[in-house]
């Protein structure tokens, strides 16, 4: 039975690691004032990237850089049509998701018949072994450390220092932050680049860890659950961790619950993890209604244009 | 002139699992025909109003048959060959005929009785989970007839059902795969198409089963034997009846006697007597001996189902097969 | 002597609009210089190119004699240039230290900094306090953060572009004080305000603007209030008062209203009673946020008020929409133009149906005939004097005295017979804010009752014949103007006995 | 130096030479996307989408493709223009169709010409009522709804699962998950002999009229786009926030569902679990590229279908793979929205020296 609770967390925690990913990236993105929609489309760019470069050179790392690479250039059209061209970004998140998985659709059928190797955990001799304790902590790949570090690290940013400082208040009033000279434009675009960059190594997670391989549409909604994850987490980088551990959870212990033969149907049991959202989002904004708008930037989703 | 022969697919050819065997039977017609045929395949093609449209399209093409590789394309394929008498239809896996439409299937669950008995013979843990895409009868003519296999020769076999509710989605079949390994089981049956369960099975060290073509190289060590879904030699009987002219509307029902269904190469893995048995069953499936549904067979209420020595009518029993047997422990979801 | 700041021939335009043309002026050392213009006048166009946030088209600065020329906000400060914006630059769901540091390089959020914080504030008289969140501060509090902030740069020259708006008396005596030390300290002072009184109080020096031009360098102590006005608009202003001041009947009266704020950090509206009659103007005082917000929402019908609390005509109008008491013939001007009074990103004519009573034929059974609503536009903007390139432009892209001026016509052409105004003038140059009093001032001649919110005293003591003050949600009693009223009504707005 | 310039007034010149460069800029993308996929670019592109518009009948199937795009499209721009982001109209399409389509299989071989106008009615509130969770959410606790509306549509695609695998099943249909075929009454009457064009064409069109007139001449329209753009200046006007809301998500909702049933009662005839095919996410596009006008959202209903149609047939010839169709969609639409910029900006070039 420990056994079986050991490997349901491991389960958890792989299928939560995507999401943390691409819902810190775009957690900052929002706080500087961005709504991105396209973290499915540069989730699944990431995905086919890594995939071809680790089957062609079978270099883990610079399978993830080619797949940052890629989400931070998918992220770039979305920066440069927002912020340069001033379009609406709800419709221009969207036509980047579609975009996003039209291209790699197209790029991806040459290597829809391929594997490659697996990323793999470290597992550190001796420690691994350890009851309980050794698993749990020892046996995850390193990209899950990966995704913990940029937590606290985004955390550290937007809370200790200047620039992370400048970046939220210019979620808060992109005007009163460029009149005290604080460049909105930039900051926005390299976090919208940072976002690119966290949703194309979740992608990659998705088909070099999880599964290597590679597969149309195989991002299957997790750009969507991040946003929504990223709204769970009151903007908060910590809570993104549970959120994704619950989101992650419910997808394993439905599959769990069959397997032990649970008398509820199979439909219904897979409608929970997408109701649960639901449901966490009602009750949260029911626990912090007083101060709602305290939690959101408040120019999020807005269009910045400076006159000169 | 060539023949001009269309296939419509339900996913991409790259699937390694149902869409990527009929493209194999579309190239195979190729080769045996060369100039003799031309040939259109379109993938990914949705079951919805889509498909009605892309026949129609493929009919103004001038194609002179045209093979409809999912269920759900049935009644888009008699709408459109009511529209294009003319053309040749052929739907997989339907029951409405027209006469200008055919239907053919196979037998897989002849398949499923002999990897059912391997690994009734192979586990350890007596635990087997399968993973299953939709409750559809064909699908849960599998699940039967590789328990009762399993069950003939390993009476404490327990089997854990996953419905995943997609024929493919690696992630969910990679967790599906992944849940059933956690909960003890040691041998993984699928039922849906792509290669991630295999790579599951692989990586875990336990065993698997290939599902509609051979995905040994997904999983090198853990694929004792695939179902291979051989519709070639169909395939290319038909087009020639086409281009004959000797060509009526039929309903095909094929299985290992025909050669519909094959395996590919047990694996070295596979004990002597297990592989002799396993090679047994195939041989009594080939000679039409041996019958996966023999009763006596109870359903998963107790009712009786066939009696001792009885095998089902083709329709209803199989056609439409909506229960499980007699010990299966799980529900089929509504 | 040296100048500390010097401009020649700065020049600034915007399309086609020319905002700065060709102006030149100097400021010395520890002075108090005055910029003053009217609505549009380029004021604030010139202070941001001073301050890096604007670049000129042509012209140069000079500082302390060596060539200046910020192409942004940091190199002006690194210089010691200040400056407190006309609209605030503050973050709301920050801290108060946070605000703060954002505006000064090469600082991080720590512990020192938040002690200096609290050194500045206590040095000035500017009571802040560093951890509280600016969205729960008042906008007096929020203007001592602004000012703060600046005074931590140690600046040479401190920019403030209509800073007392938002003040209470009080607050603009500490103000001052605070300016008088600073200058005395040697740091410059460019002063913009539209209210003259204090202008005369505090500057030497004052450059007049008009339509982006420099009209003249003066002594403002050395001229009356109207000089400086008509320095500034180019004509004399002519004065109306009210001649034969006739009430009528009662006909809109507040009844012991009191309502919870439904905002966290509002006020509380307590017991509130009023009686408006007909032909009367009737001022409400008082210093901004001590409910004045919460009140004209209940009175425009935003914000549900209890049963009967208000009567209009005789009639209970507690429980009707916005709409259904303008059809009463009940108006409104709130104070906050863009994103209230009008939608900032729609044109004039849509703006028009924002305030529509059937009377005015802009819809019929709710289908709008936008013949109608074109031609009663034209009207507004012919009878008002908006200056608009056409009645479709957006409303954002007119100045604050303009679209002002549009609103109040907007209402004044439906004829109310009450109309609600708050803030009448609030940031409105000299020139408008008389044509706007004159409209008010026609308007209750004619019959008609106008109720007035104002913080501003010398606009309530000219027009209104009542006057009440509003001091932390409760309003006292009708003010006896013959009997020391001025000093009295002085009293209440600091939170002085209410009788 | 180049900067951008707002203008005063929209320019009407750019209102119809922005789209029209938009369309030139994804018609030259398209060509360097052919080169890159190693094809033939004058005949992909004739295949793509000149093609399409030759045939009668490839022309008849882009209007059944419309049709429901229309109808979608119609009802989310008014959420769009009150900042009402309903992201989730497949799901109110899909449980349209489920409610709609039960209503018809209750009434299985009952002859009446009031059984489809009652499937429509069933199909609307079922739309309405699936969007209003949505409105309910956001009026009450402030709930996003692109997140609300959008898992609602993953619940809604199981649940259109759980239906066909079971209540609503064929009963004769060996066990597959599909519902009988709609019987005459309850099938969708053909407006063109001979191809699928269906009536639901005719009322997606005139639907999209009575929204301009509502849009541009009823005072709700007006109210819709104020309390988009400034909700205070809603409230000062009268207009209350909260029945905005609920106002765009029931009109979005309840067209979606009537788009859901007219999809299962017209071209396919039947419930399947496949009914929903993305229309209620291309319909946002489609809003988009009409810039929310109803008017344009029929033309760019047909361009979208004329770009689903094209990729079928680029499949069929030239064996381009059908996800081209989502590249291109997604490219319009950038370049659309890019181009939009011209209408309230200007471009301007400064030269100036400073000392
Ligand atoms: N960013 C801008 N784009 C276009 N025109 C502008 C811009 N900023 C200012 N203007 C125009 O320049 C002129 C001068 O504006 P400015 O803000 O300097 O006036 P001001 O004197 O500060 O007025 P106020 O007393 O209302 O604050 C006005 O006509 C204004 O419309
Ligand atoms: N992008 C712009 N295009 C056109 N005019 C602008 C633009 N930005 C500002 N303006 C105009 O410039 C003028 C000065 O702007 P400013 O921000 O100083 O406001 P203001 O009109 O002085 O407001 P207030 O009523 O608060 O005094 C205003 O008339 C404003 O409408
Ligand atoms: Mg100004
Ligand atoms: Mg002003």
């Amino acid at each position: 039975m420990n056994e079986l609770f050991v490997q349901i967390i491991l389960g958890i925690s792989i299928a939560s690691v995507p999401l943390i990913f691409a819902a810190t990236g775009e957690l900052l993105v929002e706080r500087s004032g961005v709504l991105n929609l396209g973290v499915e489309g540069m989730m699944i760019v990431g995905a086919i990237t890594g995939f071809v470069v680790q089957f062609h050179f079978d270099n883990a790392l610079l399978s993830l850089a080619a797949a940052i690479i890629a989400g931070m250039s998918i992220a770039a059209i979305f920066a440069f049509l927002t912020q340069i061209m001033l379009t609406n970004q709800v419709a221009t998140g969207l036509a980047l998701t579609l975009f996003g998985l039209g291209v790699s659709a197209f790029w991806g059928r040459a290597y829809s018949k391929v594997t490659v190797d697996r990323v793999d955990a470290i597992n550190v001799p001796g420690l691994s072994d350890l009851p309980i304790v050794g698993p749990l902590v020892f046996s995850y790949d390193p990209l899950f450390y990966l995704s913990i570090l940029m937590v606290i690290l985004v955390w550290y940013f937007l809370n200790r220092t200047k620039k992370g400082l400048i970046l939220r208040a210019i979620g808060d009033n992109h005007d009163a932050a460029h009149a005290i000279g604080h460049k909105v434009v930039r900051y926005r675009f390299i976090a919208i680049l940072f976002g690119g960059a966290m949703a194309g190594i979740g992608g990659a997670y998705l088909s070099l860890v999880q599964v290597p391989i590679w597969v149309e549409g195989m991002t299957a909604g997790r750009g969507w659950i991040s946003l929504a994850l990223v709204v769970f987490a009151s903007w908060q980088p910590f809570k993104v961790i549970v959120g994704a551990i619950i989101f992650g959870g419910i997808t394993i212990l439905q599959l769990h619950a069959q397997g032990f033969g649970v008398n509820v149907d199979a439909q219904y049991l897979s409608m929970l993890p997408y109701l649960m959202t639901i449901f966490v989002l009602v009750t949260l904004r029911i626990r912090i209604k007083s101060n709602t708008n305290r939690v959101m930037p408040s120019c999020l989703g807005k269009i910045f244009h400076s006159t000169q | 002139a060539p023949t001009k022969a269309a296939f419509i697919y339900i996913g991409p050819t790259g699937d390694m699992g149902w869409t990527y065997q009929h493209d194999v039977g579309a190239n195979y017609v190729k080769k045996h025909m060369g100039d003799d045929v031309e040939i259109t395949t379109v993938e990914s093609v949705e079951e919805g109003p889509d498909a009605e449209r892309v026949m129609a399209q493929l009919a103004n093409k001038g194609n002179e048959i045209i093979f409809t590789t999912s269920f759900g394309y049935m009644n888009p394929t008699l709408k459109a060959a009511k529209r294009f008498p003319n053309v040749k239809f052929e739907h997989a896996t339907g029951y409405k005929r027209a006469d200008n439409v055919s239907t053919y299937s196979a037998r897989f669950y002849e398949g499923r009785h002999v990897i059912g008995k391997i690994a009734g013979r192979m586990t350890k843990s007596n635990v087997i989970g399968y993973i299953a895409s939709f409750p559809i009868p064909e699908v849960i003519r599998g699940i039967n007839a590789s328990y009762l296999a399993a069950k003939s020769v390993n009476p404490d076999i327990q089997m854990k059902i996953v419905w995943v509710f997609s024929w493919f989605d690696p992630g969910k079949e990679a967790d599906a795969a992944k849940a059933m390994i956690d909960q003890g089981a040691d041998i993984i049956m699928q039922h849906t198409d792509s290669t991630a369960a295999m790579m599951m099975a692989e990586e875990n060290g336990i065993y698997a089963f290939g599902q509609a073509s051979d995905m040994g190289a997904f999983g090198p060590r853990a694929q004792l034997t695939a179902i291979i879904d051989d519709w070639g030699p169909y395939y290319l009987q038909r087009v020639r009846a086409v281009r004959d002219g000797t060509w009526e509307s039929a309903d095909t029902f094929d299985g290992v006697r025909e050669g519909m269904v094959g395996f590919s190469p047990l694996s070295d893995q596979l004990p002597a007597d297990v592989r002799a048995m396993a090679l047994q069953a195939i041989g009594e499936l080939a000679a039409g001996t041996l019958h996966p549904f023999t009763g006596p067979v109870n359903k998963q209420d107790g009712s009786p189902w066939l009696a001792a020595g009885e095998t089902p009518p083709m329709f209803p029993d199989l056609l439409t097969m909506d229960f499980y047997v007699e010990g299966i422990d799980s529900k089929i979801p509504q | 002597m040296k100048y500390q700041l010097e401009l020649k021939e700065v020049s600034k335009s915007f399309g086609p609009v020319q905002a700065n043309d060709g102006i030149s002026f100097a400021i010395k050392p520890g002075s108090v210089h005055a910029l003053l213009g009217e609505n549009g006048a380029g004021k604030s166009t010139l202070v941001k190119i001073i301050y890096g946030s604007l670049e000129p088209d042509e012209g140069s600065m000079k500082w302390y004699g060596e060539d200046f020329c910020p192409t942004n906000p940091f190199e002006a400060r690194e210089k010691g240039v200040a400056m407190v914006f006309q609209h605030f630059s503050l973050f709301e769901s920050l801290t108060v230290a946070e605000n703060i540091v954002l505006g000064l390089d090469n600082v991080v959020l720590d512990d020192v900094i938040i002690s200096k914080i609290e050194k500045y504030s206590k040095q000035y008289g500017l009571s802040i306090n560093p951890h509280q969140v600016v969205g729960d501060l008042s906008v007096g509090a929020r203007q001592r953060v602004e000012i703060v902030r600046c005074l931590m740069q140690n600046p040479k020259l401190l920019i403030m572009d209509e800073p007392t708006s938002v003040l209470t008396p009080k607050e603009v005596t500490d103000l001052f004080l605070t300016l008088r030390k600073l200058a005395d300290n040697g740091c410059a002072i460019l002063y913009i305000s539209h209210k003259l009184e204090e202008v005369r109080q505090i500057c030497k020096y004052a450059t007049i603007l008009r339509n982006g031009s420099l009209i003249k360098n003066c002594n403002p102590q050395e001229h009356t209030k109207d000089e400086i006005a008509e320095m500034m608009i180019g004509k004399k202003i002519i004065k109306l008062a009210r001649e034969n001041i006739k009430h009528g009947k009662e006909i809109f009266s507040i009844n012991s209203l009191s309502s919870k704020s439904n905002n966290m950090f509002g006020v509380d509206l307590k017991d509130i009673n009023l009686s408006v009659r007909q032909g009367s103007i009737t001022g409400i005082a008082g210093v901004a946020g001590n409910g004045q917000d919460e009140l004209m929402r209940i009175l425009i019908g935003e914000d549900n008020a209890p049963a009967s609390s208000l009567e209009f005509k005789g009639l209970d109008i507690t429980r009707l929409t916005s709409h259904q008491r303008r059809q009463l013939s009940m108006f409104f001007v709130p104070e906050e133009r863009l994103g209230h009074g009008a939608v900032p990103s729609m044109g004039l004519d849509e703006n028009m149906l924002l305030s529509r009573p059937n009377s005015s034929k802009m819809t019929r059974n709710n289908i709008i005939d936008w013949k109608q609503v074109r031609n009663l536009t034209n009207n507004v903007v012919d009878t008002f004097n908006v200056m608009t390139p056409s009645v479709s432009a957006e409303a954002q892209s007119l100045s604050g005295g303009n679209l002002q001026k549009f609103m109040v016509g907007r209402e004044l052409i439906q004829n109310p017979e009450l109309l609600i105004i708050a803030q009448p003038t609030w940031g409105v140059d000299a020139g408008s804010a008389n044509n706007i009093h004159q409209a008010l001032i026609a308007l209750a001649d004619s019959g008609s009752s106008v109720l007035i919110i104002s913080q501003d005293l010398d606009e309530i003591l000219s027009l209104c014949e009542q006057v009440h003050v509003l001091y932390n949600g409760s309003l006292s009693d009708s003010v006896d103007m013959q009997k020391n009223g001025l000093e009295k009504i002085s009293q209440l707005m600091l939170g002085g006995a209410i009788q | 130096m180049i900067r951008l310039q707002t203008r005063t007034d929209s320019s009407t010149l750019m209102v119809f030479f922005s789209p029209l460069l938009a369309l030139i800029l994804t018609a030259f993308s398209t060509f360097v996307v052919f080169f890159l996929a190693g094809v033939d670019g004058f005949g992909a592109f004739y295949v793509l989408f000149i093609e399409p518009l030759t045939s009668l009948y490839s022309f008849s199937e882009m209007l059944v493709k419309a049709a429901p795009l229309i109808m979608i499209a119609l009802g989310l721009s008014i959420g769009f223009r009150a900042g009402v982001w309903n992201i989730g109209a497949e799901g109110q399409y899909v449980i349209g169709a489920v409610a709609g389509s039960a209503v018809g299989l209750y009434f299985y071989e009952v002859e009446g010409f009031w059984l489809l106008p009652l499937m429509s009615l069933v199909a609307i509130i079922a739309g309405m009522s699936y969007a209003g969770i949505a409105a309910f959410l956001r009026t009450k606790y402030q709930v996003n709804e692109i997140l609300v509306t959008l898992m609602l549509t993953y619940v809604a695609i199981l649940f259109l699962s759980a239906m066909v695998h079971g209540p609503l099943r064929d009963p004769d249909g060996f066990n597959f998950p599909e519902s009988r075929l709609f019987h005459d009454s309850a099938t969708l009457p053909i407006i063109w002999q001979g191809t699928r064009v269906h009536i639901g064409l005719a009322v997606a069109v005139i639907l999209a009229f009575v929204s301009y007139f509502w849009i541009n001449k009823h005072i709700t329209g007006l109210q819709i786009k104020i309390s988009g753009n400034a909700p205070r200046a809603a409230k000062f006007a009268g207009f209350d926030e909260n029945k905005t809301v609920w106002l765009s998500l029931l009109v979005s909702g309840g067209v979606a569902g009537l788009a859901g049933v007219f999809e299962a009662t017209g071209p396919i005839g039947q419930l399947v679990p496949h009914l929903p095919s993305g229309y209620g996410f291309t319909a946002i596009i489609v809003a988009f590229l009409a810039r929310l006008n109803p008017i344009g959202i029929i033309f760019s209903a047909l361009l979208i279908a004329l770009t689903y149609i094209g990729g079928e047939s680029a499949q069929i010839t030239y064996d381009l793979p059908n996800s081209i169709t989502s590249i291109f969609q997604g490219m319009l639409l950038f370049y659309f929205l890019a181009c939009d910029i011209l209408i309230r900006y200007k471009f301007v070039f400064t030269f100036y020296q400073r000392q």
